[in-house]
């Protein structure tokens, strides 16, 4: 039933694309298709919560579509239902803060059919039960991404975005071909269920797994795969951005997950290290890249690869529990991975809305020009301050809260018995922790330099405060970011049947825990209970305002900031972006960038103003891309040559290839 | 004597070619030309219901029932195309009125000699058909009659000429070889007869003879390193003659190479096709994916595609196996409709921005949408991206391949991999960017190019089982 | 009746750490003075200023935003919460388990986000050097800490803060050799964390050289006061936090009886004179390095930290 | 059939091999012209014999096309041609002579290995005659690839074409022959008229193919 109605809403959501296509130029045709892909998600959404909350089995659909003798196959278990739901969540928001949002897009026919269609793409993969289907829905998704990625292709950064992307795609759809067609064998046993039954060997399945690796990482953006994501993300109109990133992303999870612990069978204890290993470079490089940026939407982009790599270490732990037959400890990491899932969908959605909300306030999506825009957009700045807090994993929101139980599967891996992962394990806990800190930097800057401070140019003075919508949106997010914060134990519990699907394993029930708190394993172990230290915090907090209030002073005078004596300091003085990351950049940059930073200092009494000069360099990029894009050139050119030979020399080509197929006939008989 | 429908595909086609010749005046002839493929189209549609016992000299049965079909429809629509196209010919006096009379009587011939090549039951008829195909498509890549059309037709006339009699000499030695077993005279030339005894005749002849086919008429299918007509023969012209060419002519020759690769996989001591058929795909592949970046030229750039699918196809139908050749047949009657779907496109654009530099012609969905979407989509759709067709056959093929021989898929997946970013680094300077060329209105006849995408689409999406029982059947003949 | 009792002693002890925190850094700025040959601030020193602070109105920069001023209050609670959690002369406390040692860090992490929040609110560059700085420190003292909570928790076999002090204190703890690295990170990471000398310099008035002062130079008036008092809030956590961790000995089970809960406050009194005696030679005897030779000094608390989790990964027996 | 049918027919097929290599080695058009006169002559007399001892007289049609057409006609339209043109009369080739020479002998040690594996069901003299005719097709090929000059490229695809015949009518009662050297006659006619059209349309002011070759598709 519960299938039956998501398959509907993608069907409708694909009819919905027709309607853009056709009602395109009217003016109201924003409103309508926002608003009907907002109720159309809210009841696939509604679908997807009875299906895992209700706990229902799993059941199927097969659909006379796709390769004639399979048929299309759809399904709906514990594991895609919860996809489901991120999905349809994502959907909801960014439906509902498009409402306003997409009144300002100047080309609308360019997105909104490929929105919906992106939708319904998205529903989709989650739903799909065999190969064709998935990679169909898959690469659907791209596409129409993709498309979006080029709503505005007279900028020729968004065209160069849309094609890295299109191409790393289609490579990760092949990888990902690859795979099934390991899994399915030479007889073509496509769908997920003779795929469950076949058991593949060790080796095979390894194969399948590291293909999938690929295949879905270069989707969800683990390095040295993600290229492509912070050009696309950003060229595309925010509330697609907010999706990409905060949604497809997970689809990506989804497909990885899937094949990972369902398709692959029984996993070896070796695979987690390859996981692992990628995992922690993903989180570390994606967090260092962010904190070089000083454009919003990709600093917020660079975030997403950071987040991926936490939800893939708790997927690797996961992995590396379930080869050593450690099933709860297995469930742990599997619910912290998936709870980050869904709270990265929450707080990367609200960002990126808040960075869309900027960019029609102000048109400035680069930091440097931006500043003191809490003043202007004061209910903006302080959702976007609680996502912010949220990404950093601060306590009592949602980030610590899947961030701490990674924490706790870490410290449970000692118990695994193989050296490899004990001496891995511990390392990349310390990179996770590395990259959390740095991510509370990384947004300490963003934040600081966007909302706080003084304008730096005159568009960010005059800003104004954005739409009802698009705030409905973004104080929908940030309300679920401290709700799942507060009262965790819920959402976990949701999650057991997942990890009891995958895993036959679960975590202890939550709800039962006393004042609400988390037990992960055991009281005696470990707990956390978000709502008392809100409560703690709230209750001190207003005790010292009103003690303070009552007893002492509240007489408050303005005044100018402390100049240091030198009078009316321009806001060009102000800590800049860059500069507020030279310390960070010093410590980790010279490395991994090779940062260097030239000061041009002009001697005294000479009057052109010094200049500081930094350049940085993408060494993923420069290391394994650009020798590639230069190979295929020089072949290209080699072979280009053959366009330009006489006709002679054509048929001389003829001659040869006769004479030695003919050669061949003599020695091969 | 009754009318029958198989001598109708041939006769209609001949009988409009005499009237075009006679005929003057663009309109009427260019209406008598749709008028005549429109017929046979029915003739050949009716081919699925009512089917004629095989006779000494023509043959239908499924396998080539399926090109027949697909040929006529594609001239059907390209005829419809050339309508609109020609006539902006016309307008622009690229094209005087006694070329057209002569295009359109070439057109008609060109119809008959592919539908004769198919349904031809003798290898030697079925040689002359092809022949003749060729030399009709010579003249009308002349046609315009500039340095560069007179180049191409040369080149594409002398190796065309080689390919012939290559093709012919590879032709008598199957004689050769059927002669002691079936004895002299046209049995020896039969296929019915050939398929059945083949198993008896001398491999070594056999051998030789594969070989020389395979170059002779892989000439006409544009392998790699055979190609070297293709692209400029597809640039020159004029481009119905360009769609036909890619959905058309190169699949009837792959066609005649099919039929000769049954013929050996009859005879158990013959060496195996598969292997040959599969290195030279993997090389055109390969090759065409790389010639793909540095194009300048729209038209040549969908030629090389057109190379890179049939190596696809060519790959297929090598590795066969049932998946393999259904992934195979449908891929290349997908090429076909795409294919020729989006050189429809492309014609408009040309005539359009007044030239096929790619450089110069750019936002093309902003200038011109609908013709830039189609091309779009159309590019999508050869580049094998749901939800359309190819992506199906696309994923057959190398989910089946790489759990058969996981290195040949890779060099496969290399070479679609390339050919796709090399696709859309182009069509990203065509559709996106900042516009350029003239944004004149175009006067372009939409129906036949989405006919095509939207059918496209639909194979993609669900395929009618009728259909798939027959391409199935088909699949299983090729072995 | 348990409850209750529970309660007052959880609200004793907030209240104590509360009371305590000023005295405290009023007693280290004595003793420092006392080895400089001066006199010093009288030890209640701290009291009188934080009084007169509150009395005194407080001015706010033009540009400042209604961030600005939310955050000490929001600083204060977060510091004064975590305070709270650490056992100070009795474990199991009432709300102990609503956050365990990594969550404490969080919160205490959450205060220094805010922090820095506050010194770029103003626009100011001082603010900026300041909050840049703070950080940078952070990003590497967090992720040593967490090292040093890995290796007591895998030796403890928690992260709760109470049960670990516990097992601290019982008998199975022999020497080990992740502990001792534990100590030295934790003690380095402590000195960082609340930017004492060598890492900072909590009396300078040199803007360029501040790193925490420069943050809250804007700050004034009860908003100062607050600041003030979290951070030697602050400080005294991190003391008391080695104090249970490293030397339990006198921390009460829970279930004590009233006078040895006094006899363990007395004992903790006493870790805290000892504790702020060695941080006062400490700072005497060393002088402030570069803020970029800090990394460095932080790099190797984060070896260290991740050397003992190796160690205890590799072995129990470490 | 009796032993000297046998070996006559051996013979004319051998010598049509041996006057291929002759064309390779000329260097100057009017004797290449000559010598393919003498090529066309040999291959309509060898025809002859086959259609004598075949007794299939339909195949005197063919050696009466290959005397006329190609003895005849053809030569002197080229002959006409190149007095018409006045192209030098030097054929520049690609490689030297005695580099052809040895790669003609290659292709004729080839053609005998892969022709000779043929079983001997079939009857010796089609196999053997198949054996020149592979070798007359390859050593034409051979000049086609090595001739610089269309002329001479005209010359080898022609004894190219005259190899065909050879297999064709060896082909004891193989259809279509005549058809087929028909077709062939027209397409040789066409390659004529096509040098004669360029230069009539004074496009190409040589017949070099090189220069015909002058206008690369893409254009920078």
């Amino acid at each position: 039933m519960t299938l039956t109605i998501a398959l509907v809403c993608a069907a409708a959501l694909l009819a919905l694309a027709a309607v853009g296509v056709i009602m395109g130029r009217f003016p109201a045709s924003t409103r309508v298709v926002y608003g009907a892909s907002l109720i159309i998600a809210a009841v696939s959404f509604i679908a997807g919560l009875v299906q895992l909350v209700g706990a229902a089995a799993p059941f199927g659909l097969t659909l006379p579509l796709g390769v004639p003798w399979l048929g299309a196959h759809f399904r709906l278990d514990a594991l895609s239902a919860f996809f489901l739901i991120v999905v349809d969540l994502g959907a909801m928001s960014a439906s509902l803060f498009a409402l306003g949002y997409g009144e300002h897009e100047t080309a609308p026919r360019r997105v909104l059919p490929f929105y919906a269609a992106f939708l319904a793409g998205m529903t989709l993969v989650v739903l799909a039960d065999d190969a064709f289907t998935f990679l169909f829905s898959w690469e659907f998704m791209s596409l129409t991404s993709w498309a979006l990625v080029m709503s505005h292709p007279r900028v020729p950064e968004n065209v160069r975005a849309g094609y890295v992307y299109l191409v790393m795609a289609s490579f990760g759809t092949l990888t990902l071909l690859f795979a099934f067609g390991l899994l399915a064998g030479p007889d073509g046993l496509y769908t997920f269920a003779q795929m469950r039954a076949a058991h593949p060997s060790a080796a095979l399945g390894a194969l399948a797994l590291l293909l999938a690796l690929i295949g879905a990482g270069s989707k969800a953006g683990i390095v040295p795969l993600h290229v492509w994501l912070p050009l696309a993300h950003p060229a595309a109109p925010s509330h697609v951005s907010a999706l990409m990133s905060g949604v497809m992303t997970k689809v990506a999870v989804y497909g990885f997950v899937r094949i990972a612990f369902e398709l692959a069978g029984p996993p070896a204890w070796w695979w987690s290290i390859v996981v692992l290993a990628v995992a922690g470079l993903t989180t570390v490089m994606g967090v260092l890249y962010a904190l070089m940026q000083h454009d919003l939407k990709r600093l917020l982009a660079y975030h997403t690869v950071e987040n991926i790599g936490i939800i893939f270490i708790g997927l690797g732990l996961s992995l590396a529990f379930n080869a050593n037959g450690l099933p709860f400890a297995a469930a742990l990491a599997l619910t912290a991975a998936l709870l980050h899932v869904f709270n990265h969908s929450l707080f990367k959605s609200l960002l990126f809305f808040g960075a869309g909300a900027v960019l029609t306030a102000t048109g400035e999506r680069d930091m440097e020009h931006l500043g003191g825009l809490i003043h202007r957009m004061p209910q903006t700045a302080f959702v976007v301050l609680v996502g912010c807090a949220a990404i950093s994993a601060l306590p009592p929101l949602n980030g610590f809260v899947s961030e701490w139980l990674t924490f706790q599967a870490i410290l449970l891996s000692p118990q695994l018995p193989s050296w490899g992962l004990k001496l891995l394990v511990p390392g990349v806990g310390a990179l996770l922790a590395l990259s959390a800190a740095l991510a509370a930097a990384c947004f300490v800057k963003a934040y600081g330099v966007t909302f706080l401070g003084r304008p730096r140019t005159p568009a960010a003075e005059r800003a104004t405060e954005t739409d009802r919508f698009s705030l409905a949106a973004m104080f929908f997010l940030a309300a679920l970011c401290l709700v799942v914060g507060i009262l965790p134990g819920f959402f976990i519990d949701a999650l057991a049947p997942v990890s009891t699907a995958l895993l036959g394993a679960r975590m202890p029930p939550q709800i039962g825990a006393q004042w609400l708190s988390i037990v992960p394993i055991a009281a005696s172990r470990s707990s956390y209970d978000g709502l008392l230290v809100f409560l703690f915090m709230t209750l001190s907090g207003t005790l010292a305002a009103y003690a303070i209030h009552r007893l002492a002073s509240d007489r408050l005078r303005r005044a100018p900031a402390w100049d240091c004596g030198y009078p009316d300091l321009s806001p060009a003085t102000q800590y800049t972006a860059m500069s507020f990351a030279q310390p960070i950049r010093r410590v980790f940059g010279t490395f991994v960038f090779r940062a260097r930073e030239q000061v041009d200092m002009p001697p005294p009494g000479d009057m052109r103003p010094a200049r500081l000069t930094v350049q940085i360099t993408d060494p993923i990029w420069d290391f394994l891309y650009a020798p590639l894009v230069v190979g295929i050139g020089v072949a290209a050119d080699r072979l280009n040559r053959l366009q330009f030979l006489t006709i002679r020399q054509f048929l001389s080509l003829v001659f040869c290839a006769l004479v030695i197929l003919l050669l061949v006939l003599a020695i091969w008989s | 004597m009754t009318f029958d429908t198989v001598t109708g595909v041939l006769l209609i086609p001949a009988i409009a070619a005499a009237l075009l010749a006679a005929l003057p005046g663009y309109r009427i002839s260019a209406r008598l030309n749709v008028a005549a493929t429109t017929l046979t189209l029915i003739c050949a549609l009716s081919l699925f219901f009512s089917r004629p016992a095989p006779g000494v000299y023509l043959l239908v049965d499924d396998l080539n029932g399926t090109f027949v079909v697909l040929t006529t429809f594609v001239g059907f629509t390209t005829s419809v195309f050339s309508l609109s196209y020609i006539g902006h010919e016309l307008e622009t006096g690229r094209l005087t009125p006694p070329f057209v009379r002569f295009y359109h009587a070439m057109y008609q011939v060109l119809m008959f000699a592919m539908n004769l090549a198919l349904i031809a039951n003798n290898i030697g008829l079925m040689w002359v058909a092809i022949e003749l195909a060729t030399l009709t498509t010579v003249l009308m890549v002349g046609i315009y009659r500039t340095h560069e059309a007179l180049e191409a037709a040369w080149k594409y006339f002398i190796l065309g000429s080689v390919g012939i009699a290559l093709a012919l000499f590879g032709t008598i030695l199957i004689y050769m070889a059927a002669r002691p077993v079936i004895g002299e005279g046209l049995a020896a030339m039969e296929w019915t007869v050939l398929v059945t005894r083949a198993g008896a005749f001398d491999p070594a002849l056999l051998n030789v003879a594969f070989v020389f086919l395979l170059l002779g008429y892989g000439t006409k299918v544009g392998l790699a390193p055979l190609h070297a007509w293709l692209p400029d023969a597809h640039a020159e012209g004029p481009t119905p003659i360009s769609a036909v060419l890619s959905g058309l002519l190169l699949n009837v020759a792959l066609y005649a190479l099919l039929r000769f690769k049954m013929l050996l996989a009859v005879n158990a001591a013959a060496l195996a096709p598969g292997p040959l058929m599969v290195t030279l795909g993997l090389l055109s592949l390969v090759f065409a994916a790389f010639m793909l970046y540095r194009r300048r030229d729209i038209k040549r750039l969908f030629a090389y595609s057109s190379i890179e699918h049939m190596g696809i196809i060519a790959f297929a139908f090598g590795m066969g196996g049932p998946i393999a050749n259904f992934a195979g047949l449908l891929h290349m009657t997908m090429h076909s409709l795409t294919k020729s779907a989006i050189f429809f496109a492309v014609g408009h654009i040309a005539q359009v921005k007044g030239t096929q530099r790619i450089a110069d012609m750019g936002g093309l969905t902003e200038t011109h949408p609908v013709l830039g979407w189609a091309l779009i989509l159309g590019v999508v759709a050869i580049a094998g991206l749901p939800p359309l067709g190819i992506f199906m056959s696309e994923f057959l093929m190398v989910t089946s391949t790489f759990a058969r021989a996981p290195l040949l898929a890779l060099v496969l997946v290399f070479g679609i991999l390339v050919g796709v970013a090399a696709l859309f680094l182009r069509l990203n300077s065509i559709a996106f960017g900042e516009p350029r060329g003239s944004s004149a209105k175009a006067q372009a006849s939409y129906v036949p190019m989405f006919a095509h995408l939207a059918l496209v689409l639909a194979a993609g999406i669900y395929m009618p089982p009728a259909l798939v029982a027959w391409f199935q059947n088909v699949a299983g003949l090729l072995g | 009746m348990v409850l209750i009792r529970d309660l007052i002693i959880q609200g004793v002890q907030m209240l104590l750490v509360l009371l305590l925190a000023p005295l405290f850094t009023g007693f280290v700025r004595k003793v420092k003075a006392r080895l400089l040959r001066r006199q010093g601030p009288p030890l209640i020193q701290p009291y009188l200023d934080l009084i007169r602070l509150t009395r005194k109105d407080v001015v706010l920069a033009e540009s400042a935003s209604w961030l600005f001023r939310v955050i000490p209050y929001l600083v204060f609670a977060a510091t004064w919460v975590a305070a709270a959690l650490v056992p100070t002369f009795r474990t199991g406390l009432l709300f102990s388990w609503s956050a365990d040692l990594i969550a404490i860090i969080a919160l205490l992490g959450s205060a220094r986000f805010f922090l820095a929040l506050a010194g770029l609110d103003v626009g100011t560059s001082f603010g900026g050097i300041g909050s840049s700085r703070e950080v940078m420190i952070a990003s590497l003292a967090e992720p040593a800490m967490i090292m040093i909570v890995f290796t007591l928790a895998l030796i403890a076999g928690s992260t709760q803060l109470s049960n670990v002090a516990e097992f601290m204190a019982s008998p199975q703890v022999g020497l080990r050799v992740s502990l001792g690295l534990a100590l030295i990170a934790l003690v380095m990471v402590a000195i960082a964390e609340n930017g004492r000398v060598p890492v900072d310099n909590p009396a300078t008035h040199l803007e360029l050289t501040m790193v925490h002062e420069a943050m809250v130079l804007e700050y004034s008036g009860r908003h100062l006061a607050l600041i003030e008092l979290s951070s030697s809030l602050k400080l005294l956590l991190y003391v008391s936090l080695l104090a249970c961790l490293f030397a339990p000995w006198g921390i009460e089970a829970a279930g004590a009886s009233v006078p040895t809960l006094a006899l363990g406050a007395a004992a903790y009194v006493g870790k805290l004179a000892v504790g702020g005696f060695l941080l006062a030679l400490f700072e005497t005897s060393i002088a402030k390095m570069r803020v970029f030779r800090v990394p460095e000094f932080l790099g190797v608390a984060l070896m260290l930290g991740l050397l003992a989790t190796l160690l205890r990964f590799v072995s129990g027996s470490f | 059939m009796s032993r000297i049918d046998f070996d006559i027919a051996h013979l004319l097929a051998g010598s049509l091999v041996l006057i291929s290599f002759l064309e390779l080695y000329q260097d100057r058009l009017y004797a290449l012209l000559n010598v393919f006169a003498a090529h066309a002559l040999v291959l309509a007399a060898s025809v002859a014999w086959q259609a004598f001892i075949q007794d299939a007289p339909h195949l005197y049609v063919t050696a009466a096309i290959a005397l006329t057409f190609k003895a005849i006609v053809i030569p002197v339209a080229l002959h006409r041609i190149i007095v018409r043109l006045g192209i030098h009369r030097e054929i520049e080739k690609v490689v030297g002579v005695g580099a052809a020479m040895l790669a003609g002998m290659g292709l004729v040690a080839l053609s005998m290995v892969v022709m000779l594996r043929v079983t001997h069901g079939a009857d010796p003299l089609a196999r053997e005659d198949l054996a020149f005719a592979l070798s007359v097709v390859l050593l034409g090929l051979l000049m086609m690839v090595t001739r610089r000059n269309a002329v001479g490229q005209v010359i080898g695809f022609m004894s190219l074409e005259n190899g065909l015949v050879l297999a064709a009518t060896g082909a004891r009662g193989m259809p279509l022959v005549v058809e087929i050297s028909v077709a062939f006659s027209v397409l040789i006619a066409f390659i004529v008229i096509g040098i004669f059209l360029f230069r009539i349309r004074e496009r190409f002011d040589t017949v070099d193919v090189q220069v015909i070759d002058r206008f690369r598709g893409e254009r920078r």
